[in-house]
Parts: structure tokens; sequence; C-alpha cells
């Protein structure tokens, strides 16, 4: 079998790793290869080093046989290779057809010709039901529409090795289901997909087969069919991966967070949420289900304080915190993981040290009289390193701008945890990060629970939420429209509730 | 010719506010100072800009000359007084040479005002503005064929007024002795030395008001209102310029190869001439130490350039009879405010 | 030599020696130019080093520390700023201010100088502090650009003092105000005597001491953690519960306040008087000497030292060698620019070093 | 009044064209991610190449001479634009600092090189545009003498280049990935657009619009060089840049306001009713009333967002 892709003996190093270790990757024309691997592994360098971005240090590559040097991404774009980069590289203020046009823009004369260009983009979005509009902008548009748009530039680009590093750790469940469809309708056009997941199901559903990466090193090349899921992921991680989320009973106690009536406007002024209710006990995980854009986001933006709340009322432990300033909430017992671990969880420029005091850093002993104590605060973040496993290249003094994506998160994690606030908001926790650390995030939600603490987790994935939440709420424009035991329902029925087909009275929360 | 050199007398010279080629008194004294080195051969000219206005700056620049054997200094601007006040007695083997300005302490928290103090080695140089201002000021009043006048003056600075107080009074002389008929509009201080486009603009406000002739005491300012009325002139207009400090009749040439000026004339002040006579006065022993010396019209140190185009021989013999009544005493050009408010009533 | 080569190729040395080697750059470039133009390069800066006291005149290196005090405060302005996420473009404006509320509280009230002096000083660091506060406001209620804003100020600044000197403080001149009493001055007696009649005044322990205070508040103090959070990541900061209007505001008005005591120094310390229509442009100069020293505090000191020497001996240099003082503003624009183009100086360090490898190499073969 | 409004109109014209010009040059510039705090160095480069092309070659050239000194400004600003692009470009450094330098390089280079050249830092030219009214259309009731009476050619290339530069910027291939650069060079580099060339066609083009910016000045209103010529001109461009909300006709609108609002302020001590107002409400007046319309107008339009970033591959 001819293959479309080979990388040979791959070797690349930055400043103290080496994140290509001899790696070889093998791609059948025509298949979906997935690339799995812990957070670090070096997926997306190897990636990165495909489509010309980064050159290697050793190693070879062939596209269709023929030994090729990629040294920049146009020679990619030559060779029709294209990719979705895990951050999408997108011009926020630009309208879909400019961002899909850029670099190879069709003309009459000198004037840009975007009607031709924006016919163009339909069709091809219609060829593969991707259903974007050629003329919204960027910064209008969802998430999963700006993958699509991602997609489109590729396909606009007649691409016929199509890369996708992480494109569902952002997509909504029913995104990713159509990201699924969307790749075999690709497949079945006779393109060649590499895949990079953290989501075996996702591997299982479409991938033909699997290259396995631990550590910067290739470690093995399996059929994705007869291989069973645990062990691909032991294969990833070295030891054997516990998928069920081991949790006792919970045991609730009174209310912690009582919200009633609430009303908040998005950033574009709009009612984002209307009239919400909701009732998080001590001791239980209260789950909220939903499609992305109703309102999560400014439901926990309300609670925390970082967005005003136009009307209703957010009570905590019978105290009423509605318009109280953010630093009163966090001192009240607010806990926030954020969804936006760039935007709000870190400061990248500061150190590992200093990033774990974010929250507290002006009380004792982290300082006196608003004075430093910068020994206290290197001992505290010491001792957090080494209770949550937070792996960095100098300990606390390390700039968070430097630290994998996963050990940001259980950065971010150890902080909030770790001030054991009476309510635990969780946004999104595990997104974007591999088996092992969602193993460990979820143990710690539930230790939290186990000790009498509210958590609140919001999760677009169902998974996620049906594993971990001991009640589910599903929110549905704005409203929290049904809740439920979370052993008293399943996929199909929050399914339904998200996409809004069963909204009804019984919002008993 | 290294024994040359060596008797080559070093002279040195502070720039107040403004630059070196100012086109005011420091461009003019400085122009003085290498005139005297080029016909004479005797003396070694350099000069400092401090970066700042402040009395240490100016003492700074002298000390930096002097310690670099420097030892006739020139200062051209009022804003040297109180630094050479003490530099005087700092340096006494130096000569000073101070215009526009008198040595004196600036404590002003008595009643009595600075001490004033001279030293054996300053000579404090005072020019008569007001007389060249005075004559401009005739000038202007005869040759109008308005009968509108302006006046745009830099910062309110003694030189400054002194020049637009003569003027006004010249106007009003010319008025009532030739029968003239004109008028001041617009007599302004557009409050910088450097604002070249509020120069034009003013100007163009004026002129566009029907005044044809703008007396300048202004520097940069001046500028734009040279651009305008070089503008106007080639646009056919008939509108004029009277120049300050020196001869400014070059600055109105309407081009290159033009023979025509918007200069009407110039209410010059001889700080060059004055800069070459003392420095010869220092090198052949007739330095006048410790005199505070007021040159004037009949020195012939201000007053009109020598040659004036674009006054016409009537104009200039009026001129010439308003300037003999200066000299003889009959007409007393007012020097400051009080005496211009009587002198116009 | 290897352990230069190891020292050499080490980022964090390179990021100390690159002043340095700018300033190094600059003297050398300057020299190119004198040698084209005919002067004696050697010579010159023998001068200017002479012209700034540092062959032990203690008169002369008391005006480079003179010259050097309200740069160091202007460049601690802009330095604050920056670290702040602010590009206080109008220091000059805050500066003048301050010396212009020094000078009328030096000439309006009348008090015994234990008292006027500190209390001179106090208005012009409130004054400096109130310029920089509404732009502060601007941006944190309007989101307006701080760089429109504080250009704005700037010329207002200017016109305000213009109208207002004059007309209630006038001294001989309508073009300035009167000098201030000895009460209300920064130079003392035995200061001046301890540097030979130089006009050295108390404002460079002023400036040295906020330097001082600066760097304790921000590498020691809650407030400058927050001002700093607020400076590198907005968002953070507001999650953390920081307020960053409020700090923006404080942000300002620190940096102001730091312009305002540079004006103090200059006008109550140095010029004893001030004159109407002109911008001090040190506060620009402020920003050369801020990007110079890496925008901390110690660096704005040792920077400000540089510009200080720099000016206080170009007239010495001028005057003994005829090399025009423009010259000097050329190496100090030089400087700077090599000091912005840190990875070129990286890349030939590193060049440097490579080769210093590779000799070893051939020596280990031979 | 008529009389009044007929006279500060086309003064405004002529006075708003070069710091619309300038601020123009820093649109593409930060349009391309560089931030340009060095305009006033390369508005001053031009000047003073201008005034010195004119005064070796008015003689020899004739009419062509202003022109061709218009060009000789836009090469210089050109050049110096280079170092600043060389040094934000290609070396990732500050650009704030690399700005800075630009402009004390350029103020005490230009000093430097027209007293060593002609000897005085003072240059003078004698052939220079001349404010005519323009044919025909000035002669068109109202309008005409108001915006075609008694203005600079130059103001019209002016106007000309603004809407050029619309174009430009939003209607070709050119312009799009221009402004891709500006805000957000990653993408632009994963569509294979050399972001390092876009970046410095955008500084250069910045130096050389400032440039011509400063030889408009001398050729036009000024007549000669001097130091004078740095008074603050580029950082007012920068402000009126970030007023004009980093579009081509939000600058045109910013600098007309600002241009018209300095020439009232500086006409305003010879109209007769404003003779007893306190001169500091005259004197401030273009500034203030900035101040108070950007609060009016405020909304969060910010500027590119990767303006002032040095484009690095690697960061994310
Ligand atoms: N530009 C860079 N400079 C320095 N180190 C880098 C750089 N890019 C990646 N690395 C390091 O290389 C290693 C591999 O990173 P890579 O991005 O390939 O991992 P990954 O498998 O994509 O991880 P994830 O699942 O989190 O996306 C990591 O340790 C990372 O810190
Ligand atoms: N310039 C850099 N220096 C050091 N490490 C870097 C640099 N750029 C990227 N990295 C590291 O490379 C790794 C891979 O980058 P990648 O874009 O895959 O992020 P990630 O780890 O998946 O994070 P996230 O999940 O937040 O997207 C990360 O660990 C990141 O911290
Ligand atoms: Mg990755
Ligand atoms: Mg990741």
């Amino acid at each position: 079998m001819e293959y479309t892709i080979e990388m040979l003996g791959i070797r690349k190093e930055f400043p103290g790793i080496v994140a290509n270790d001899n790696v070889t990757l093998q791609v059948k024309s025509g298949e979906i290869h997935a690339l799995l691997g812990e957070n670090g592994a070096g997926k997306s360098t190897l990636m990165s080093i495909l489509f010309g971005m980064y050159q290697p240090e050793a190693g070879s590559i062939k596209v269709n046989g023929k030994e090729v040097t990629i040294s920049n991404p146009n020679v990619a774009n030559e060779l029709g290779i294209g990719m979705v980069h895990q951050h999408f590289k997108l011009v926020e203020v630009f309208t879909v057809t400019e961002n899909i046009i850029l670099g190879m823009e069709p003309t009459k004369g000198i004037v840009l010709d975007k009607q031709i260009a924006a016919k163009r983009i339909q069709e091809l979005s219609d060829q593969y039901g991707l259903m974007v509009d050629p003329d919204a902008l960027i910064q209008d548009i969802s998430v999963g529409m700006q993958q699509r748009v991602e997609i489109l530039k590729m396909l606009y680009r007649n691409a016929d090795i199509l890369i996708f590093d992480e494109p569902t750790a952002v997509l909504t469940p029913q995104e990713i289901e159509e990201l699924m469809h969307i790749m075999e309708r690709l497949k079945a056009e006779g393109k060649s997909i590499i895949l990079i997941t953290h989501k075996l199901k996702e591997i299982k559903a479409v991938a033909d087969r699997c290259t396995i990466l631990r550590k910067g090193k290739y470690i093995a090349t399996v059929d994705v069919a007869p291989t069973p899921e645990h062990e691909m992921a032991r294969l990833m991680v070295g030891r054997e991966v516990n998928f069920k989320v081991e949790k006792g009973p919970a045991h609730p106690g009174a209310v912690v967070l009582e919200v009633e009536g609430l009303e908040v406007s998005d950033n574009r002024k709009l009612k984002a949420v209307k009239g919400l209710n909701l009732e998080v006990k001590a001791g239980e995980i209260f789950g909220i289900a939903g499609i992305d854009g109703n309102g999560q986001a400014e439901l926990v933006e309300a609670i925390t304080g970082l967005r005003p709340i136009n009307a209703g009322k957010v009570m905590l432990g019978g105290n009423d915190i509605t318009h109280m300033s953010i630093r009163n909430k966090t001192e009240k017992g607010i806990g926030y993981i954020p969804e936006d671990r760039h935007k709000f969880g870190l400061v990248l420029d500061y150190t590992l040290a200093e990033n774990l005091v974010l929250q507290n850093y002006y009380l004792p002993p982290f300082s006196k009289n608003g004075i430093l104590n910068h020994d206290e605060i290197e001992k505290y973040a010491e001792r957090l390193i080494d209770e949550f496993d937070v792996r960095s290249g100098q300990g606390p003094s390390t700039p968070a701008r430097s630290m994998s994506g996963g050990n940001q998160q259980k950065a971010i994690i150890a902080r909030e945890v770790d001030r054991s606030p009476a309510l635990l908001i969780a946004s999104q926790p595990t997104r974007g990060l591999d088996v092992g650390a969602i193993e460990y995030i979820h143990k710690r939600l539930i230790a939290e629970r186990d000790k009498g603490k509210a958590v609140l987790l919001i999760s677009f994935e169902l998974d996620e939420i049906l594993n971990v939440s001991d009640r589910i709420g599903v929110i549905y424009e704005g409203q929290i429209v049904n809740v439920s035991d979370a052993d008293k329902t399943n996929e199909n029925e929050l399914g339904l509730l998200m996409a809004g087909s069963k909204k009804g009275g019984e919002a008993n929360a | 010719s290294q024994a040359a050199e060596a008797t080559k007398t070093k002279v040195g010279m502070v720039t107040d506010s403004g630059t070196i080629d100012d086109k005011s008194f420091n461009q003019g004294t400085w122009e003085g100072i290498k005139k005297y080195e080029s016909d004479n051969g005797t003396i070694e000219a350099t000069y400092q800009q401090p970066d700042n206005e402040a009395e240490t700056d100016y003492l700074n620049a002298i000390s930096d000359l002097v310690d670099n054997g420097y030892n006739i200094i020139v200062t051209p601007g009022y804003k040297f007084e109180t630094a050479i006040y003490k530099a005087q007695d700092q340096y006494t083997d130096t000569k000073f040479i101070l215009i526009d300005g008198a040595p004196n302490d600036g404590d002003y928290s008595t009643d009595a005002g600075p001490t004033y103090k001279t030293g054996d080695n300053t000579v404090a140089i005072f020019f008569n503005e007001h007389e060249a201002g005075f004559l401009v000021g005739v000038a202007a009043a005869l040759s109008t064929e308005t009968g509108k006048l302006g006046f745009i003056g830099g910062m309110e600075i003694p030189a400054v007024q002194k020049f637009g107080w003569g003027y006004l009074a010249g106007v009003k002389y010319a008025n009532d002795t030739f029968g003239s008929n004109a008028e001041v509009v617009d007599y302004v201080y557009e409050g910088s030395f450097n604002n070249v486009a509020g120069g034009q603009q003013l100007a163009s406000g004026m002129y566009d008001k029907g005044i044809d002739i703008i007396f300048h005491a202004a520097g940069g300012v001046g500028v734009g209102v040279f651009s305008e009325a070089i503008e106007r002139a080639t646009n056919g207009e008939n509108v004029w310029v009277i120049g300050v400090d020196s001869d400014q009749y070059e600055q109105g040439k309407l081009s290159q190869d033009s023979d025509r000026s918007v200069t009407l004339t110039s209410a010059r002040k001889g700080v060059d001439v004055a800069a070459y006579d003392y420095i010869e006065a220092a090198l052949n022993g007739s330095f006048p130490g410790g005199q505070t010396i007021t040159l004037s019209l009949a020195d012939g140190a201000v007053g009109l350039p020598e040659e004036n185009p674009n006054l016409s021989a009537d104009v200039l013999a009026k001129v010439d009879e308003a300037k003999q009544a200066v000299l003889d005493g009959k007409v007393i050009v007012p020097s400051t405010q009080e005496e211009i408010d009587a002198f116009l009533k | 030599m290897h352990k230069l080569k190891a020292f050499l190729s080490d980022d964090k040395n390179q990021n100390r020696l690159i002043p340095f080697l700018s300033i190094i750059l600059g003297f050398l470039v300057g020299a190119i130019i004198m040698v084209i133009s005919g002067y004696n390069p050697l010579a010159a800066y023998s001068k200017l080093l002479q012209g700034a006291g540092l062959y032990g005149n203690l008169r002369r290196f008391g005006e480079t520390l003179v010259l050097m005090t309200p740069l160091t405060l202007t460049g601690l302005a802009v330095a604050f700023g920056m670290r702040t996420g602010l590009f206080n473009i109008g220091a000059s404006g805050q500066m003048l201010m301050g010396g212009f509320a020094a000078i009328a509280v030096g000439l309006l009230v009348d008090l015994p100088k234990v008292i006027h002096l500190p209390l001179a000083v106090l208005v012009a660091v409130a004054a400096g502090a109130l310029w920089g506060m509404l732009p502060g406001i601007l941006k944190s209620k309007f989101n307006i650009h701080e760089v429109v804003s504080t250009i704005m100020m700037n010329w207002i600044a200017v016109w305000t003092v213009y109208y207002f000197v004059p007309t209630y403080m006038m001294g001989k001149y309508n073009t300035e105000s009167a000098a201030i009493p000895d009460t209300a001055s920064l130079r003392f007696e035995w200061l001046t005597n301890l540097f030979n009649g130089s006009s050295i005044n108390f404002g460079l322990l002023l400036a040295l001491a906020s330097a001082l205070l600066i760097w304790w508040v921000l590498e020691k103090t809650t407030f400058g953690y927050e001002l700093k959070a607020v400076g590198f990541n907005r968002d953070a900061a507001k999650y953390a519960g920081i307020k960053v209007n409020r700090n923006v505001v404080l942000s300002m008005m620190i940096s102001g306040a730091l312009a305002g005591l540079a004006g103090a120094t200059f006008y109550i310390g140095y010029t004893d008087n001030i004159k109407i229509g002109e911008l001090p442009s040190l506060g620009f100069d402020g920003i050369a000497v801020a990007l110079l020293g890496l925008n901390t505090p110690l660096g704005v000191v040792l920077s400000a030292l540089l510009f200080g020497i720099m000016n206080a001996g170009k007239g010495f240099m001028q005057a003994a060698t005829g090399v025009p003082n423009e010259l000097v503003q050329i190496i100090i624009a030089v400087i700077i620019f090599f000091a912005a183009a840190t990875q070129l100086i990286k890349r030939w360090l590193r060049y440097f070093a490579r080769n210093e490898k590779k000799e070893k190499a051939n020596g280990g073969e031979a | 009044m008529w009389n009044l409004v007929m006279s500060i109109i086309p003064l405004s014209l002529a006075y708003t064209a070069p710091l619309l010009i300038i601020a123009l040059g820093g649109l593409y510039s930060e349009r391309s991610g560089v931030v340009n705090i060095g305009l006033e160095g390369m508005m001053g480069i031009g000047a003073f190449a201008a005034a010195l092309f004119t005064v070796s070659m008015q003689g020899t050239l004739g009419g062509a001479t202003i022109w061709l000194a218009l060009v000789v400004a836009t090469l210089a600003g050109v050049a110096l634009s280079f170092f600043h692009a060389f040094a934000s470009v290609s070396l990732n450094a500050d650009q704030v600092i690399s700005g800075t330098a630009v402009n004390m390089f350029s103020a005490a280079l230009t000093v430097y090189l027209a007293r060593w050249i002609t000897g005085s830092a003072n240059v003078q030219i004698k052939r220079f545009f001349i404010k005519t009214d323009v044919p025909f259309l000035s002669k068109i009731p109202i309008i005409g003498p108001l915006l075609f009476g008694n203005a600079y050619i130059t103001t019209y290339l002016v106007l000309a280049i603004i809407v050029l530069s619309w174009f430009l910027l939003y209607r070709t291939r050119f312009g799009l990935r221009l402004r891709a650069c500006g805000e957000n060079p990653h993408s632009a580099d994963s569509m294979g657009i050399n972001v390092k060339n876009m970046r410095y066609t955008g500084v250069l083009i910045s130096g050389a619009l400032a440039g011509l910016g400063g030889g408009i000045v001398i050729m036009t209103y000024a007549k000669e060089f001097s130091q004078l010529t740095y008074n603050g001109l580029g950082f007012l461009a920068l402000a009126a840049l970030i007023f004009g909300k980093w579009k081509p006709w939000g600058i045109l609108g910013s600098s007309l306001f600002f241009g018209t609002a300095m020439t009232v302020a500086n006409m305003s001590i010879i109209v007769p009713a404003l003779k007893n107002v306190p001169n500091i409400f005259l004197n401030t007046f273009p500034y203030v009333i900035t101040l108070v319309a950007l609060v009016l107008f405020s909304s969060s339009s910010a500027g590119p967002k990767a303006s002032g970033e040095p484009y690095d591959v690697s960061k994310r």
C-alpha cells in the first residue's frame, strides 16, 4: 500500500526538551489516521513540522513517495497539505470569505472579487454540508462555525491531506458529531486525514489507524477497529487507566448556591440569561448541560461577579451576594476554574508561584500590611506543586507562559481547590487535556464534593456531565429547563432537552 | 603659523532661547563675531547652545568656554542678566559683552528691587528698539493703501514690546505730522516664537481684513507671515511685511530669480555691529568695562536698513524727517507702556 | 576563555550585557561620524568625560548629577507606566504642571523653609498626579487611549502655565515667573559647597529615594503585584478581584506624581523660576531613559546617569574640540536603537560564542 | 462672519494636509502590525530633505524642483523608516524604543547635517507651492470658495492619497493581506503570506507618507527648515490616527477636526468678538475640544490587534 505521508525518524528539540525523538508517522491515502498522546507528547510539534512551520533537526518527509523539504506553509499548501490548528488562525474582524481567500484572493483587475469567492465558498460549503455564512464576521459566529471556516480554508486550497489538531476540544457534542460526519464525507471524497484528539471515543468512531506517541517518542501504530480503548490508553500513558469515574453516593446538605430570576446580558447587550433559577447543595456536584451559547458563560460570569447582573438574586450560604464585588464573592467562598485559562485563569507573564497566589496574595501569610512575603509564597507554591503534581521546568519560578496547557490547568485547579471554597465553579475544566489529566481533575472535583463542598460543573461534554455530576440541569436559551438526578437520565434524554425539544414547567430547581 | 594661532584670542558666545541660526539676535550677534574673525583673523570664535534656559545652564556654558581658554564672552539676551552678574565676579580675567540686559541679582523680594552691578570686566548694551519701531511705523503709515496696518509680536518680551510701542507711536506721528490716515487695526502677540503655521494663519486673517502691511517681531512666527505675504504677492495682491532685527529684504523675495520682495523695510537692530565693535574694544584696550551703554538711532545702531527699494522717495524723505525729529529731541519715542499710553492720547 | 563563551551564550547574561554593548556601539558610531567630519573622536570623548566631571572635577560632576535628577524621575514615570501596561507619553506635561505648582507655592505663600519646601514639593507631586489622573479616568471610564489624551494634556499644561504665570506670578518680564525665594528652593548651601559650588540640589536624593520606593512597591508589595497583574493581563486581574479601573487611574496618578516631582526638582531645584510657552523635553527623554533602563528602577537610574554625563559634558567637548553637540544626541539615539535591537546583538554574541567553540574544537583535534 | 469662515476653512485645509498625510502614514504601519512612534522623526527628515534638495536645485531645475522635492522628501522618509522596519520586523525589537530612537536620531542628524552642509541649521527655500484658486471649481457657489479657493495643490494630492489608500486597504489583495498581518500575523503566516515583507512594506509606506508630510510642510506654509520643524506634528498625527480609529475616513475626520480647531485658536486673537476672552480658553481650545470629542464619541473600537507585537512564529 502506498503511503501518502511518511515522516521518518523525525527529531525536533526545543531549549531543554526533545519534543520529537525519532518519530515515525505513515499515513495511507484515503484513511483517517489518529495521532494520540498525552499533553506535551509532541503531536502538535510533529504536525507543525509537516506543515512547514518548524524544521526538524533530523529525519525525512515523503509525500506520495517523493522526498520533500517543507520549508514553510506555502510549500505545504502546494503539496496539498492543509491544517486546522489547535488555536484557530482566524482574523476576527474579517468576514468568513476574507479569511478563506486570504493568500489566494481572486481579483477582477486589481480589485478583490469577493462575489466570486463567496460563491465558490458557498458551493464548497454545500458540497460538504458545512453550513457557513460567507458574509458573517468571524467575531460574530460560533466556535463550531469558526472551525468549519478553518476546514473550508483547506478545501478552498484543494488540500488532499488534512491535519486536524484537537478539533473537538472546543466543540459541543452536536458539533462534534457533525464534524465526524464531515470527516467521513471528506474521506469518501478521497482525502487523507490526520486527526489529533485526546478522546478515544472519537478515534474509535472515525479513525482507521492510530499512531501513539509518548514523551516525544514513537510507541506504536495500531489498527483502530480491533484495538480496545483501554489498550490505546495504556500505550499512551504507559500504565493502566481507569475510565470509570470512581465515586460513592452523594450526601447533599444545605443549599449553598441559590439563583433566582437571574437576568444577564451578553457582550452585545442582548439578553443571554433570562430569569434563570438554580440551586446547588453542599456535598453535591451539579452539572449544567447545554449547547454552547445558551447562557452558560454569562451565568457563570454573573455568579462570580465578572459580569453585571440586570435582575434577580444570587444567594450564597444564605447571604445575598448579587451585587458584591468579585473579591467579596471570592472571600465569601466562591472558587472558579474559568473556561478560558489564558484570558482569565493566568497571568502568563507571572511565575507559577505568583499565579498560585492570584486569589489570596493579599492575605497572610503571603503578605502583611500590604507587603509580600516571597518566602511564604514560594513555600506555598512548592506545596501545591507537590500536592497537585504540577509539572514545570523551573518549579515555582517557571514563567506560566512556558508551561503546557495541562499543567497550566492543574495549576489553576490547585489554586482554586486548595482554598477549599464553599462553592467551586468549574467551567470546561478538562478541555484539551489528555485522559490522565482528566482522570485526575475529576478525582479532585469529587474529593471536594466529599468534603461537603458544593460543585457547579459546566461542560459541553455529556460524558463528563453524566459521569461526574450528581444532579444535572439542562440550560436552554438562558433558562434551566430541566433538572434530574444523574442516574435517572441518559444521553438521549439530555440531548433532546438541550436541543429545546422538551421545554416544560418541570424546572423544579 | 603656530605662533599666530597661539596669539589668537578666543571669543565665545552663548545663545539664549533661540538657536544660533534664528535670524534674530542670536544669529545677528554671531554674524558680527564671525565677521570680526574673518576681517581681522585675530580671534577664534565658537558658540554654545545650552539645552535649557536656566541661569545654571548659562553659567555652565560660560564655564565650559572659560575653562577652554575663551576670555571674551558675548551673550545676547536679557535672560543672561543674573548669570553674568555671577560670572563677572567668578571669572575676573574674562571680558563679558551682555547685549539687551544689565547684570543684576534678580532679587525682587525687597521693595528696592534687584541689585544692579556691571563689573569692570563687563559691558552691558541696550538698544533703543522703539526708535527703529517708530521709523518703520512712519514708513508703514505713509505707504499703506488701505490705511490698515497690523503688528504681530512673538512673546511679550522687552525688545519685542519696544518695537511694537515705537511702531504705534510712529503711525500716530505720521498721521499727525504728514497727514496720513493709517490705523493699526490688529496689534497682537502670537504667544510664541515658533508657530510657523500660526504666523501664516494670522497674517492671512489680517490681509483678508484689508490690512496691507504687517510688522512682525516674532522670530519663527514671522516665517509664516512672510510665507503668506509672498504667496499673496505672487498672486498679484499688494501686501507687505516689515522685517525685524536684521534687514529681511532677502527673506521677502518672491522666488529665486525674482527681484521683487514683500519686505517693505525692516526695523533693524545692530547687534552684529555691537558685537563687532566691543570685541574690537576688548582687543585694543578700550573696553568700556563697568558701563551700561544704550545704542540708539543717533549711534546708527537701530533704524532702517541702508537700502529700501520698496519705499518711495517721498516716503523715504518723510522718514528721514521723522528721524531728524527724534535725533533733535523734538520727539521722545515712548519705550514703556505708560509712555505709549500717554503718547497716543 | 570558554568561561567567557559560556557566560556569553547564557540568555540572562546576554540580556544584562545588551545595554552596555549598546553604549559601546553608540560611541563607536559617534566616532565614525566624527572621523568622517574631520574630528578626533578620542580627544572629543576624553573632553566629554572631563566636562562631565569624571576626571575628578567635583563641581562638574555635580552638574552631571543635576542633569540626571529630573531624567531619573521622568524615566521612572514612563517606566512605571510601562510596567503597568500604560504608555505615558505625557510626562512632559505632568512635569510642567508639577513645576508650575511648586513655583506657585514658592511665590504665593510665605513660610519658613522647613514647611515651605516640603509643601512646594508635595504640591508638585499632587499636581503631577492630578495631570496624570485625568487621562487615567478617561482611559478607565471611556476607553480613551492614553497616548492621545496625554498628548492633549501636554499642550493644555503649556497654555495653562502661559496664562497663569504672567497673570499671577510675573517676574521682571512677561515671559517668566519671578524667582522663588530660598525658602522654597531645593538647593542647600552645604550641598552646593560640598560640590564646589555646583547647582546640585536635594532633588537628587528625592529621585534616588523614589527609584528605591518604586522598586520596593513593584517587587515587594501587594499593590505592585496588582499593578503588574493589570499591566500583563487585565482580564485575569479582574478575575482575581483586583479593581482594574481603579488601578489604571492610580497607576497614571503615580506616574504623573513622579513626573510632577521631576518638575519640582527641575523648577525649584534648578531653574528657580518657570518660563512660559515651552514644554520641557525631559518628559520625552524619559521615554528613552526608561527604555534603555529596561523599565526597571535601577536601570532607569543608571541610564539617567549616562544621559546626565552626556548632556553635562557635551558643551565642554564642543568648546574644547569644536565637535557640534548634536553629535551627542546622535550617539544617544544610536544607543537607544541598539538597545531595541537586542536580537541583533544576541545574534552577534552567539556568533562570537560559536566561533569560540569551533576554535576550541579545532584546537582539540590538533 | 462669513468672511471669517471664508478665511478659516481654506487655511484649516492647508494646515490639515500634512497632519493628515502623516497620520495616514501611521495607519499603514499600524495596520501591518508595527506601532510607529517615529512619525515625528520621519516627518522631520522629509522636511529637511525637501529643503536641502530645493536650495541646491532651485536654480537649475526650475519649476519642477518643488515636485521633485516632494519626491525626495518621500524617499528620505522611506530611508529613515527602514531602520524602524529593520529593528521592529527583522529583529523583533520593541517598537516603541525603536520609534523613539528614530525621533531622536532624526532631530539630531538633520541639524548636524544642515550645519555641516549649508553652514546653518536654517535652510530657507526660494521655490515653493503657492495657494491659488482651483480653476472652475472655486466658482461653485458657497462650497467652491471654501473647498477650492485659496488652496495648495498639495492638499488635493493628500486627499487623493487618502482615497487611494482606502481603495488599496479595503478593495485590493494587498490591503487584505496588510490588515491581516496587523490583526493576526499567525493567521496570515499560515496562509502563506510573508508577514515580514508585509510589515516592511507597511513601515516603509508609513515613512514615505510621513516624509511627504514633512516635505509638504516645508514646500507650503513653512518655506524653510529649522529646528522649529520638530514641533510635535508627528505626535499630533499619532493622536489623529488613534482618534480616527485607525481608518482612512476616520483620520480624515479627526485631522480636519483638529486642523480646524487649531486654526480657529490661532486666528481667534484677531477676531474682535473674542478679544476679551482670556487666552487660556482660546489656546487650549483645540486640545480640550478633542478630549471632549473623544469622550462623546468614545467606543470600544481598538486598534489593529497585533499592532506593537513582534511577530514570533513560536508564540501563540
Ligand atoms: N516553541 C516551543 N518552544 C519550546 N518548547 C516547545 C515549543 N513547542 C513545544 N514545546 C515543547 O515541546 C513539547 C511537545 O509539545 P507539543 O505541542 O508537540 O505537544 P502536544 O502533544 O501537542 O501536546 P497537547 O496535547 O497538549 O497539545 C512540550 O514539552 C512543549 O513544552
Ligand atoms: N515559546 C514556547 N516556549 C515554551 N513552550 C511553548 C512555547 N510555545 C508553546 N509551548 C508549549 O508547547 C506545548 C504545546 O503547545 P500547544 O499549542 O499544543 O498547547 P497545549 O499544551 O495543547 O495547550 P492548550 O491545551 O491550552 O491549547 C504547550 O505545552 C506549550 O506550553
Ligand atoms: Mg498540541
Ligand atoms: Mg492541548
